[in-house]
This record gives C-alpha cells, sequence and structure tokens, in this order.
C-alpha cells in the first residue's frame, strides 16, 4: 500500500510542477489531468486501509472523473478557440 | 506467485512515472498526447490491482473513448509545428524551491501514515447496513444514487454546465469536411454501432449487482456517438431550437431533480426514497442519468454548438 | 484437470508469443507498413488463442460467449483501423520500404 | 496454473516497457498510435489474464470496454488529426508528422 501511496504522491509532484512551467497550454492541461488522477489514487489507496471494502471513497472517485472529464473537454476548447482567434497557445 | 505480484504493481509503477513524466514533458505534443492515452490504459490496471473494478470501468470507458478523441481533435486544430517551443518551460529553476515545501509536507505525512498506522473505521460498514433499504446489491451504486445521491445530481449539473459552456464558445470547430479516409469507415461503424448500444445497456443492467452503471455504460454510448459521427453519419443532435434534444440533455437532472421533489412532498427527506420502491426509483433514475451522460458527452466532444442541418459527408 | 482445461492452458500458451513477436516486429520491421503487418498477428491470432483458450477454462456458456465477443471486437477494429492507416498513410505519400 | 497466468500477464507488461521504444523514437505519428493500440491489445489480454487468476468477473467487463473503444481511438487520430492536420510534410521528410 505505501508503495501506492508513494506513487500517487511522485505522479502529483510531477504534474504540480509541470502545471505550473509548462508553456503550452494543451501540456499544462495533461498535467492537470495527471494530477487529478494522483489524487484518485492517493483517495482510494487510503481507502484500502479501512476494514472490509469502503465503496463510499470509490463513489466519490467516480463522481470526480466525470467532473474532470467536463473540465478537460472545456479548457481544450477553448485552447483551440485561443489559438483561432488569437494565434497563441500560451498564455500572456 | 507471492513474490511475482510486487514485481507486477513495481513494473506498473514505473511504467506510470515514465508516462506521465512523457505526458508533461515530451519535446513532441504528439507524442505527449499518445503517453497520457497509454497512461490511461495502465491507470486502469493499477485500478484493478488496487481492488476498484468501478473506476478501472470508468478510466477504461472514459479515457479510451471521450477524452482520447477529444485531445487528438484539438491536437488536429492546432498547427504542427515542432514544438521545440512548446517545450519551452516558463519557470527558472529557482523555482523548484517552491516545490520543496509540499514535498517535505507530503514526506512528513507519509511518515506519520508509517509511524502510526491508522485503522480508519470508514464508512464500509455503514454502507453494508444500510444497503438492503436501498434496493440494489452493489455498494457503489447504493452510494452513488441512493446515500450520496446529492453528489451525483451535481456532477450531471457539472457536464451540463460544461456542455453550455462549450456551445456558447460558437459553432463546432472540427472540420466536417468531406474528408472520409475509407470507404471501409461506415460499414464498420454499422457492424460495431449494435455492439455499442448492446454494451451500454449490459453495463447499466449489471450497474445494479456488479460494477457497472450509469456512467460507464452513458460513456461508453457517447463514444458509438463520436464514431458514428467520423464514419459519416448524420447525428439527429443538432443546433437548431426545436427538437427533442435539448429536453434529452436535461433528461438526466430533470428526472432526479423530479424524483428527489415528490419524495420530499410526500414527506421524506431530500433524495430519500420509499423503502418498497427504492429499487425501482433507481433503475429509473440510473436510466435517464445513462442516457444524458451520453449525449452530453458527445456534445462535449462536438467542441461547440452543432450546425442546425449536419452535412452528407460521403466517401470522396 | 480435465483435458479441456489442459487444451485451453495450451492453447493461451500459443497465443502468448503472437504478441512478443509482434513487439519484436513493432520495433524492427523498416516502416509503417510492414509494422501494421506485424501489429495485425497480435490483434487476430494471439487475442483469438488467448479468448478461446480462457473461453475453454472457464466452462460457462455466457462467460465464453463474452470473450468470443471481444475477439470479434477487436479483429472488426484492427481490420478497419489497419486498412485505414496503411490507406492514409499511402495517399499522404509515405514510402513503403524498398520502393 | 494461475502461477502461469501470472508470469505471463508480468511478460506482457515487460512487452509494453519495450515497446514503448516505438513511441518514443516514431518517426511518423502513425508508428506511436499503432504502438498505443498494440497496448492496447496487450492491456485486454492482461485483464483477461488476471479476470481468469481472481476468479473476478467484472474485469472481463473492463477488457470488453478496452476491446469496444479501440476502434474509437484509431478512426479520431487518422480522420482528425492526421488528415486534418497539414499535408505534404509526410511527403518530404518520408516521415515525422
Amino acid at each position: 500500500m505505501t508503495f501506492y501511496l508513494l506513487l500517487a504522491t511522485a505522479l502529483f509532484l510531477m504534474a504540480l510542477y509541470g502545471v505550473f512551467a509548462s508553456r503550452h497550454l494543451l501540456r499544462r492541461i495533461l498535467a492537470l489531468n495527471v494530477m487529478s488522477t494522483a489524487v484518485f489514487l492517493w483517495l482510494v489507496t487510503v481507502a484500502r486501509a479501512a476494514p472490509g471494502l469502503d465503496p463510499v471513497p470509490h463513489a466519490m472517485v467516480l463522481t470526480g472523473i466525470v467532473v474532470t472529464v467536463s473540465t478537460t473537454a472545456v479548457a481544450v476548447v477553448l485552447v483551440v478557440r485561443l489559438r483561432a482567434s488569437h494565434r497563441r497557445h500560451d498564455l500572456p | 506467485m507471492d513474490a511475482l505480484v510486487p514485481l507486477f504493481d513495481a513494473l506498473l509503477g514505473a511504467l506510470l512515472l515514465w508516462l506521465a513524466w512523457q505526458s508533461i514533458f515530451a519535446a513532441d505534443l504528439f507524442r505527449a498526447v499518445v503517453s497520457f492515452m497509454i497512461f490511461g490504459l495502465l491507470m486502469a490496471l493499477a485500478w484493478v490491482r488496487l481492488e476498484a473494478p468501478d473506476i478501472a470501468l470508468a478510466e477504461a470507458a472514459i479515457g479510451a473513448g471521450v477524452t482520447g478523441a477529444l485531445l487528438l481533435s484539438a491536437l488536429g486544430r492546432l498547427p504542427r509545428e515542432r514544438y521545440a517551443e512548446a517545450a519551452q518551460h516558463i519557470l527558472s529553476h529557482s523555482y523548484w524551491l517552491l516545490f520543496w515545501a509540499p514535498v517535505v509536507l507530503l514526506a512528513w505525512f507519509l511518515w506519520s501514515l508509517e509511524a502510526a498506522p491508522p485503522s480508519p473505521p470508514g464508512l464500509g460498514e455503514m454502507v453494508a447496513i444500510h444497503q438492503p433499504a436501498a434496493g440494489v446489491d452493489n455498494p457503489v451504486t447504493a452510494v452513488l444514487l441512493a446515500f450520496r445521491a446529492l453528489d451525483t445530481l451535481l456532477e450531471i449539473g457539472v457536464l451540463l454546465l460544461g456542455s453550455l459552456a462549450i456551445w456558447s464558445l460558437g459553432p463546432s470547430p472540427w472540420s466536417t469536411g468531406p474528408a472520409m479516409p475509407s470507404p471501409a469507415l461506415p460499414a464498420m461503424a454499422r457492424a460495431l454501432f449494435p455492439a455499442f448500444v448492446l454494451v451500454s445497456v449490459y453495463l447499466l443492467w449489471r450497474g445494479s449487482h456488479a460494477p457497472g452503471g450509469a456512467f460507464p455504460a452513458g460513456a461508453v454510448m457517447g463514444a458509438g456517438g463520436v464514431l458514428m459521427l467520423l464514419a459519416g453519419a448524420r447525428p439527429w443532435l443538432t443546433g437548431g431550437e426545436q427538437g427533442p434534444w435539448r429536453w434529452l440533455l436535461t433528461l438526466g437532472l430533470g428526472t432526479m431533480l423530479v424524483v428527489a421533489s415528490v419524495t420530499q412532498f410526500a414527506g421524506y427527506v431530500f433524495f430519500q426514497y420509499p423503502s418498497d420502491w427504492s429499487g425501482r426509483l433507481i433503475t429509473l433514475l440510473e436510466l435517464a442519468a445513462g442516457l444524458s451522460i451520453a449525449l452530453l458527452l458527445f456534445a462535449l466532444y462536438l467542441g461547440g454548438q452543432p450546425p442546425v442541418r449536419w452535412r452528407d459527408r460521403g466517401w470522396q | 484437470m480435465s483435458l479441456v482445461e489442459w487444451l485451453g492452458l495450451l492453447m493461451v500458451l500459443f497465443g502468448l508469443p503472437f504478441f512478443f513477436l509482434g513487439t519484436v516486429g513493432l520495433l524492427r520491421f523498416p516502416d509503417v507498413y510492414t509494422r501494421l503487418h506485424a501489429l495485425a498477428k497480435g490483434d487476430n491470432v494471439g487475442l483469438g488463442l488467448v479468448c478461446l483458450g480462457l473461453g475453454l477454462q472457464s466452462g460457462s456458456l455466457a462467460m465464453t460467449l463474452k470473450l468470443l465477443l471481444i475477439w470479434i471486437l477487436m479483429l472488426i477494429a484492427s481490420a478497419t483501423g489497419v486498412g485505414l492507416i496503411a490507406r492514409t498513410a499511402l495517399s499522404r505519400g509515405v514510402r513503403p520500404w524498398g520502393l | 496454473m494461475f502461477e502461469i497466468y501470472v508470469i505471463a500477464s508480468l511478460l506482457l507488461m515487460v512487452n509494453i516497457l519495450v515497446g514503448l521504444a516505438r513511441v518514443l523514437k516514431g518517426p511518423t505519428a502513425a508508428d506511436r498510435m499503432l504502438a498505443a493500440e498494440m497496448f492496447a491489445t496487450s492491456a485486454v489480454v492482461i485483464l483477461l489474464l488476471l479476470a481468469t487468476v481472481s476468479g473476478e468477473e467484472s474485469l472481463v467487463d473492463v477488457a470488453l470496454v478496452f476491446a469496444l473503444l479501440s476502434a474509437v481511438t484509431v478512426v479520431t487520430f487518422v480522420s482528425r488529426f492526421w488528415i486534418a492536420g497539414d499535408s505534404g510534410k509526410d511527403r518530404r521528410a518520408g516521415g515525422d508528422s
């Protein structure tokens, strides 16, 4: 279990750096997605410490995945629009 | 065999780390997107290892379906430069100092977890006690649609808000030109479409007693819609103001609200179901939510308001 | 173990090398078209043998049908996908190796 | 017998690891996509093997979803990325698009 916690931590930190440091907006969106996956991984791994299987964090993660999809879609479309109208794909 | 399973985990973890690194820092943007898609693929395996088949199913359905399609389509609309500048990082290396704070915090957290392994009571027992009242056998479905139905309501609300935001940005940016790469494509789509319907109905049905449910079913159906669109079918989801699609997009949210309010007027708490009706109500909600999740994901993929009339896209 | 289960195990073991050979082909072949050829072997024959073998071992009709459905879906997807990529590569002017 | 399947899934993971070299090298976008498709097939097989080992039937459903959706990725790649992008680049370099 510790192994997956470490993995989630490493993924989260890597993605955190990526979100702040990359210039291309699509890359930031990818980093944001990796970051949310790391958080889900953390949640599910911690939930396994409880005796029996705890379905509540699983349901939370399912909800989180849907929310991530919608935010990703909106962000991707915004990047495409920004490119079309201002010919750039990074923030000023 | 006992030594093999940790080896499997270690290999999986190393692959995940490498792919995440590639998808964030690779010089070529297409390589980054492909790495991200493979990352999603392997995350499904990780969920399986963590005994979360529900999440594995959702991750598979969404990562291989709408998210991948959306990222690839967006990449097709961005200019294909060598992305040399895209790999540039805007922070100087001294900013790495900023990241030591969370590192230290997380290390401390991990250490405290190791030092005193928590034995959290968890909510598993409570769910198990109340589950018979919910009328479904799958605990995750019971949590999603009975105990924490408010979360699901808001989740569908977020999906609806997302597609509203996208539609308000203008018409769909993907080319709907005549490019049909092969005559085999429409044939494949026709052959696969029944399978899409079959699998999503099966997942919906399974949701009441095993991993499955409205969201994976809706995601599979939405991906089926994307495939049909790419194969040249003219969807009946149009930008015109007439038609049933606006009602269908809000079907999930509407049904949940109606059920919640009716039970409230009948003297129960918001989203508390009468116990004889619980199973049937949950099935109804799943059906409505699955249908509108499929449509909403398809609408999200379109990337803008669909045209009032879809053009025919024959093979060139 | 019964004879049918041994047969299933044998089929799974026969199916797996196709994936390893597919990877070898993916890495060693010189152009897209030959790599497509290597890939399709794993998709069609390798997965087919594994699905049939596991279906024989599962002993339930529903599971066997589900495994067969997986194989058929993969067959359809890979057949059209391979054709699609090859045709597009040709029309975009990617030269076959040796021509 | 189940040990064999665990070893087999481990070998398939190693297979994916080795195949990642193609994603890294390219040279055309199609090569990278091909590698991703092969990983999808490998993941389906790993899921089926793990389903047999653990007796968890729902893993077969996950494999089914992967098998069904693998077509969507290829078709989007070809018709929305490869064709929609600027043409003529492949012709010049014999690759690298």
